[in-house]
């Protein structure tokens, strides 16, 4: 029972170093064709996973397949992958074709054949011109290109990009990011790809799987993981600035925080009934409503404006809301001061809801 | 080469630049501005830096200049004055005439035979010492880290000590006696030292290098030999200087694992320094010294700066 | 040739070798005999084995004396490649080699070419014989009780030379204030132990002597000969200060040049006066005993010859073994040595006034054995310690290291 | 995303090895190739190290036999003046030598990173002796403090007559005078792997000082120099193992002497084995050397080795 539409699936993969868990039974479905983005902080075990699916780390225990087949043990070059690194990995004396080619070299390719993936990698990545250059004298942009194309000559089934644009200055990773999601587009190939760039993440994935301490937290499109966060720690690790959390009470119906009560009514809850617990409730600063908004809202409330931090596209402002800092992101144009009071509105269904305990959604 | 008197012209060329100057000049302004041409600071450190200079170079000093003088002026005069009458006698005594027992060819007779020894057996230990090292660094297995350990203990052995049993060993072997036998020893004992220097050189070099070359389907020979070698130009001269002096200066297991015709040269440097016929010929000894040292000091000159880049990967990443 | 055709991995090659040479081998033969007196005596065997046309002799010095050389030796002898023949000092030196069934017997060529009767004193063949069978060949005697000193030091500062130790202790505070070193003593160990043990000939008498050294009686050493001879060696360690050289022929080397008035050695030193031109009686002279006793001590070296496996290697080492004791190969070999010849039969009219002293004394049969056959090397070696440590520093005193000599005797082997 | 944990049916037939191929043939290059440094590790080190260890218990001579001996070797060595002399002078000559090569090299170092112009040939002349055998240095370095032919000689022929430097004929202080040759030839490699360190340290860090206003030793005491950890460690191997193994220089320089006042460890056993042809106290102190570097070293190789498993 071949399951065609996976492209990549993940059994039970535990590593361990001595005493140090570094990813612990993970499971993962990668489908067909699906740009998956792992996304968390440095030492999660992202990479490490990364490293697992390309054979460049044994794992402990469990098994991967590629396409369906039992890579577990098989050296990199027998899985089906190419691989993109941070710091390109290109190999210092070999000039560009020399790089994009020696891969195929060691898989005995006939010359002929070579030199025409190289032709059609080069057309793809607008690299024409410097298939005859040392990797010392291209550019940072240009030396990751280099980097996808030796990927893109292998003919893979699975690309793998480990913090591919890390080393890249803000305006470069943003035009290669781009590149990047058409090649996607153009190629159909899986691309499963590592970074602790949220932006990148959300905007290249298809899914993105959340990883913390060797576990996936949540494995989601991003609409979903923006929206319906599993579990607070997702929460506030996705959205910029983050989200604002409130400690309180969930009765009924009725998220309680000091003084201040909200009615949780249109608030999807996980699971349809739940009994009364400590609860903490998550609102991002987007989804503050302001202005002419606050009307539209089921929830109204009043506060006051601590600081301003006016950024262009949006202003940010800073208040307290039961006792502590609440950020509401407002419109670029709104001209508020501190000490100002503001209306503010709220609406329950695009409201995160945690155990307070177990952190995990309500 | 620099003396003091060019230093003024030296320090003006010299750029401005943050890290130079004494403890007086770091509290000045941040940035740049001229330099006094002639500070303290730069007299003292072109002043101590000569200084050591006089005491490394004496030694060589007082070879050269004793192997040039004759054994009547050796005796009035003294051993840093240079000589009044130059002769080359000593020279061509120590390389072709000076006796030891009843061969009186000098240092000739062992010249090629120490060539001969020593290329195979830089060769072979490099060889070995950089593959174990690359295994070490970069496809380390269970235990691969413990044997090195071992390894660097054995550094610590008085190799006099080993020497019957590794005669023995190369006698079950059949090794003993031959050519291959004297190389395996050099090989053993030089590879604690290159293993290392080895090991920390390709440890240093960027990973992603390797896990790429991996990707790209290349096993641990191909990645060795297409990737890490030809990257590895320092350290392999660095490797190559430290064993061309081990091996070329080598006297105990030239003797003992070889046979009288295929004597090193140290042999017969030892029999010209340590048979003293009556009088010490003085100038004989430093002249076959030099003749002896020749041939590492000018791998070392014409390394240059390759072994100060080679040590720097080598020894000081780890 | 014996590394080159290995390397080419052909044994068919070494056979053919083999072949063409036939009878004629090539005889490496590894000795310490480096300095001038020395390798012109080892040039005599050589000479003499290429002389029979059919053998060469391949010479493997190695300078630095028994340490550096012995190691090398013992070493091929190990690994099964060893050296044709090799130079050691006779005695208790070899018992294990012999043990061990790595050396040659000779005994055949011996009793055939009556090795038994001719050689004199008889204790040096004694000394090559394992349990009945005799494993080496002596090749000269040397004796240790020698004393040589340079007539032209003494004529310059306007004192007789002394006929015995007496004088020389009594005139070496003027010698000293003449700016002569008295006594020249290099810096090898071996060079104090021997100096000390002549001494002990001469100043405790042979009796005393053989109590100790062959006896091993502690007690002895506390009695008061030894005494004496304690305090005289503490005395004459103040007259060597100023001799900043390492090997014995360095020291010598200050008598030849006159800059010391004299020097306790083997009569090998007489080699390097005969090397340096110098004329026994006229330019030197020599106190066999001190001076104070004619005794001497016949000790001596000796060559060992590794067992082969090739036959025609083992007669060419039988070849040279009777080479090497032949009449006219001893009284070159030894006249450029220095030392006596092994028979008593041979024609010694030409040799000069310290060696004509030293035959009248060996004729005499005022002998005794050397050190080496008494002691074990390890027990050698601890004297040697003890005497560089004593003659060296002032510190030390004779009592303290009387009390130390006797430790050591108490538990030699 | 229903996972099935049903693994083996996921595996096509024919397809690569579903089972954990054997332990023993992962990563068999590498083990391929790493086998002559573990035939040298086990074989020559540890089992040489073993043999020795196991004749040290025997009475061997002049051959290496098994005649069990018990302790007797080592009662006899640690009741032998001469070894209490080698291991005094072991002690003095490894602390001097360890802390005058790690200073002068540092120190040079630290002299020749200023930009100094011409620091090729100031770096060549300070590394050449390197090129020279231990038996060169001490017989050149003999020379230079002969008193009748050297340094002492000369100044007195300058007119200082009452000037004495005979290191080597004293025995209170010979052994600064072998450590004098020592500096000499092993300085100058200490100095290129600490002028290495000193080039790898960030430019920035200097700056950072500067600004700070951080005089520069205390730069070099206070930053650079715990940044140069794994050099000094490297150097301090380097230093150390060399120190342990010292021989050939004072026999070429002093041979022992004055009276014994310059004998090291490496040449009591050297003296022992081969001139004592008593094997089996030779065996015994060298035992006692490896102990006391074993006892060092497995400590600090444990730390720098066992600790981090990450590859």
């Amino acid at each position: 029972m071949l399951v065609p539409n996976h492209s990549v699936r993940i059994r039970d993969l535990t590593l361990t170093f001595g005493a140090v868990t570094v990813l612990e039974a993970l499971n993962l479905d990668i489908h067909e064709g699906e740009f998956l983005v792992l996304l968390g902080s440095s030492g999660c075990g992202k990479s490490t996973l990364l490293n697992c699916i390309a054979g460049l780390l044994e794992p402990t225990d469990g098994q991967i397949f590629i396409k369906g087949r039992n890579v577990t043990w098989l050296e990199p070059s027998e899985r089906g992958i190419g691989m993109v690194f941070q710091s390109y990995a290109l190999y210092p004396q070999m000039t560009v074709r020399g790089n994009l080619s020696f891969g195929l070299k060691n898989a005995r390719m006939p010359q002929a054949e070579i030199d025409a993936r190289i032709a059609k990698a080069a057309r793809i990545l607008q690299m024409e011109s410097l298939l005859d250059r040392k990797p010392a004298a291209l550019s940072g942009g240009q030396r990751q290109r280099v980097a996808i194309g030796r990927a893109l000559v292998r003919d893979v089934d699975v690309f793998l990009f480990d913090e591919p644009l890390s080393n890249l200055d803000a305006k470069l990773r943003a035009d290669l990011r781009v590149e990047i999601k058409r090649l996607h587009q153009n190629l159909d190939n899986t691309m499963i790809y590592v970074t602790h760039d949220q932006v990148e993440a959300m905007t290249l994935a298809d899914r993105i799987a959340i990883m913390r301490a060797g576990k996936v937290l949540q494995l989601g499109t991003p609409d979903e993981i923006y929206n319906r966060p599993q579990n607070k720690y997702v929460a506030d690790f996705i959205g910029s600035p983050s989200m604002n959390f409130l400690d309180g009470h969930y009765e009924r119906g009725t998220f309680r925080s000091g003084d201040l009560s909200i009615s949780m009514d249109g608030y999807k809850l996980a699971m349809p009934q739940i009994a009364d617990r400590p609860a903490i409730l998550g609102i991002r600063p987007e989804h503050v409503a302001t202005g002419a908004l606050v009307a539209a809202a089921p929830i109204h409330g009043e506060v006051v404006v601590d600081l301003v931090e006016p950024m262009g596209s949006d202003t940010l402002v800073w208040a307290q809301v039961a006792g502590k800092p609440f950020r509401i992101r407002m419109d670029g144009q709104a001209r508020v001061a501190p000490g100002d009071r503001i209306p503010i509105g709220l609406d329950p269904a695009k409201a995160s809801l945690f155990d307070a305990k177990t952190e995990e959604r309500l | 080469m620099a003396d003091p008197a060019s230093l003024n012209t030296l320090a003006a060329l010299d750029p401005v630049h943050g890290r130079t100057g004494a403890v007086g000049d770091m509290a000045g302004p941040r940035g740049r501005r001229p330099r006094r041409a002639l500070s303290r600071g730069n007299i003292m450190l072109y002043g101590i830096l000569l200084l050591v200079s006089v005491y490394y170079l004496l030694p060589l000093w007082v070879m050269v200049m004793t192997s040039l003088k004759g054994m009547p002026e050796i005796r009035v005069g003294n051993i840093f004055a240079p000589p009044m009458e130059v002769t080359f006698q000593p020279w061509v005594k120590a390389w072709a005439e000076a006796c030891t027992g009843l061969n009186c060819d000098g240092l000739s007779r062992g010249f090629w035979n120490s060539v001969r020894i020593t290329v195979p057996s830089v060769v072979v230990s490099i060889a070995v010492a950089s593959v174990s090292g690359y295994a070490l660094a970069r496809w380390r297995f269970k235990g691969s880290e413990a044997f090195f350990a071992i390894l660097l203990i054995g550094a610590f052995i008085p190799y006099q000590v080993m020497l019957y049993p590794i005669v023995i060993l190369l006698r079950e072997l059949g090794l003993y006696g031959s050519l291959s036998g004297l190389v395996l020893v050099h090989t053993i004992f030089g590879m604690p030292i290159n293993v290392l220097l080895f090991r920390n050189y390709f440890a240093a070099m960027p990973e992603e290098l390797f896990k790429a070359a991996r990707v790209d389907g290349a096993g641990f020979w191909r990645i060795f030999f297409q990737i890490m070698m030809p990257m590895s130009l320092p350290i392999f001269v660095v490797s190559m200087i430290i064993q061309i002096t081990g091996i070329w200066n080598d006297f105990l297991f030239g003797v003992v694992f070889t046979v009288p015709e295929n004597y090193p040269m140290t042999v017969q440097l030892n029999n010209i320094v340590a048979s003293v016929q009556g009088v010490k010929e003085y100038n004989v000894n430093m002249a076959a010294t030099l003749l002896t040292g020749l041939v590492p000091l000018i791998v070392y000159f014409a390394s240059g700066k390759l072994f100060v880049r080679g040590i720097a990967a080598g020894a000081v990443k780890g | 040739m014996r590394l080159t055709a290995r390397l080419m991995g052909a044994s068919a090659l070494c056979a053919a070798m083999a072949a063409t040479s036939a009878a004629a081998v090539e005889l490496e033969v590894t000795h310490w005999w480096t300095s001038g007196g020395e390798a012109a005596a080892v040039a005599k065997f050589a000479e003499a084995l290429n002389a029979t046309g059919t053998h060469t002799w391949v010479d493997g010095a190695i300078a630095g004396g028994g340490d550096t050389a012995r190691p090398i030796m013992i070493s091929r002898i190990l690994g099964g490649d060893p050296m044709d023949a090799f130079q050691f000092n006779h005695g208790r030196q070899a018992e294990e080699l012999i043990e061990a069934g790595l050396m040659l017997d000779l005994t055949d060529v011996a009793e055939a070419n009556g090795w038994k009767d001719l050689v004199n004193p008889p204790d040096l063949l004694d000394a090559c014989t394992y349990e009945g069978r005799i494993y080496c060949v002596p090749v000269n005697i040397h004796s240790w009780q020698w004393m040589w000193l340079s007539n032209k030091a003494y004529e310059d500062a306007g004192l007789p030379v002394p006929t015995n130790w007496q004088e020389f202790m009594d005139s070496a505070d003027e010698l000293q204030a003449a700016g002569k070193i008295p006594l020249a003593l290099g810096g090898q160990p071996w060079q104090s132990a021997g100096a000390f043990q002549v001494m002990a000939t001469a100043i405790a008498g042979t009796d005393a002597w053989l109590k100790v050294f062959r006896d091993k009686d502690s007690e002895a050493v506390m009695g008061p000969e030894f005494t004496q001879v304690f305090e005289s060696a503490a005395q004459a360690r103040e007259f060597t200060r100023g001799s900043n050289v390492q090997d014995w022929n360095q020291a010598t080397n200050l008598v030849i040049t006159d800059a010391a008035g004299g020097q306790i050695m083997g009569d090998w030193a007489q080699g390097e006066f005969a090397l340096a031109g110098e004329v026994a009686g006229t330019d030197y002279s020599c106190l066999p005993g001190l001076g104070m006793s004619d005794v001497i001590s016949t000790g001596g070296d000796a060559f060992y010859f590794p067992a082969q496996d090739d036959p025609e290697v083992t007669a060419a080492q039988k070849e040279l073994a009777q080479l090497m004791i032949s009449p006219e190969v001893q009284v070159s070999f030894n006249a450029a040595k220095g030392s006596l010849p092994v028979r008593g039969d041979v024609n010694l009219e030409a040799v000069n006034d310290c060696t004509r002293k030293g035959l009248d004394i060996l004729a005499s049969g005022n002998i005794i054995p050397a050190t080496e056959q008494l002691l074990s090397p390890d027990t050698a070696q601890q004297v040697n310690d003890l005497m560089t440590e004593f003659w060296a520093s002032s510190d030390m005193s004779a009592a303290d290291a009387q009390q130390r000599f006797a430790d050591i005797i108490a538990s030699a082997d | 995303m229903a996972a099935t944990h049903d693994t083996s049916a996921l595996a096509g037939p024919g397809a690569a090895p579903a089972r954990r191929p054997i332990r023993l043939f992962r990563n068999l290059s590498s083990k391929i190739a790493a086998l002559p440094m573990i035939l040298v590790a086990t074989v020559i080190f540890v089992g040489c190290t073993l043999w020795t260890v196991v004749h040290s218990f025997t009475s061997s001579r002049l051959l290496p036999r098994l005649d069990w001996a018990g302790l007797d070797q080592y009662e006899r060595l640690w009741s032998t003046p001469k070894w209490y002399v080698s291991i005094g002078n072991l002690a003095v000559f490894g602390l001097l030598s360890m802390v005058f090569t790690l200073l002068i090299g540092f120190v040079l170092a630290a002299l020749l990173d200023r930009k100094v112009r011409g620091e090729d040939v100031f770096r060549t002349i300070i590394l050449y002796p390197f090129a020279l055998s231990f038996i060169v240095t001490g017989l050149v370095w003999q020379w230079i403090l002969n008193p009748e032919l050297g340094i002492q000689a000369v100044v007195r022929s300058l007119g200082w007559t009452g000037f004495t430097f005979d290191p080597l004929y004293d025995a209170d202080i010979v052994i600064y005078g072998i450590l004098i040759a020592a500096l000499w030839q092993g300085t100058g490699l200490i100095m290129c792997i600490m002028l290495a360190g000193l080039r790898g340290v960030d430019e920035e860090i200097w700056k950072a000082a500067k600004v700070d206003g951080i005089p520069t030793w205390k730069t070099y005491t206070h930053v650079i120099i715990p940044m140069m950890r794994p050099v000094f460690v490297t150097s301090l191997v380097l230093i150390a193992s060399s120190i342990v193994k010292v021989y050939d220089l004072v026999v070429a320089q002093t041979g022992g002497g004055p009276g014994g006042a310059s004998e090291v460890p490496a040449k009591y056993v050297m003296d022992a084995m081969f001139g004592a042809q008593n094997l089996g106290q030779g065996f015994a102190a060298s035992t006692m050397m490896l102990l006391s570097v074993a006892i060092i070293l497995i400590p600090w190789a444990y730390l720098e080795f066992g600790g981090k498993k990450r590859g």
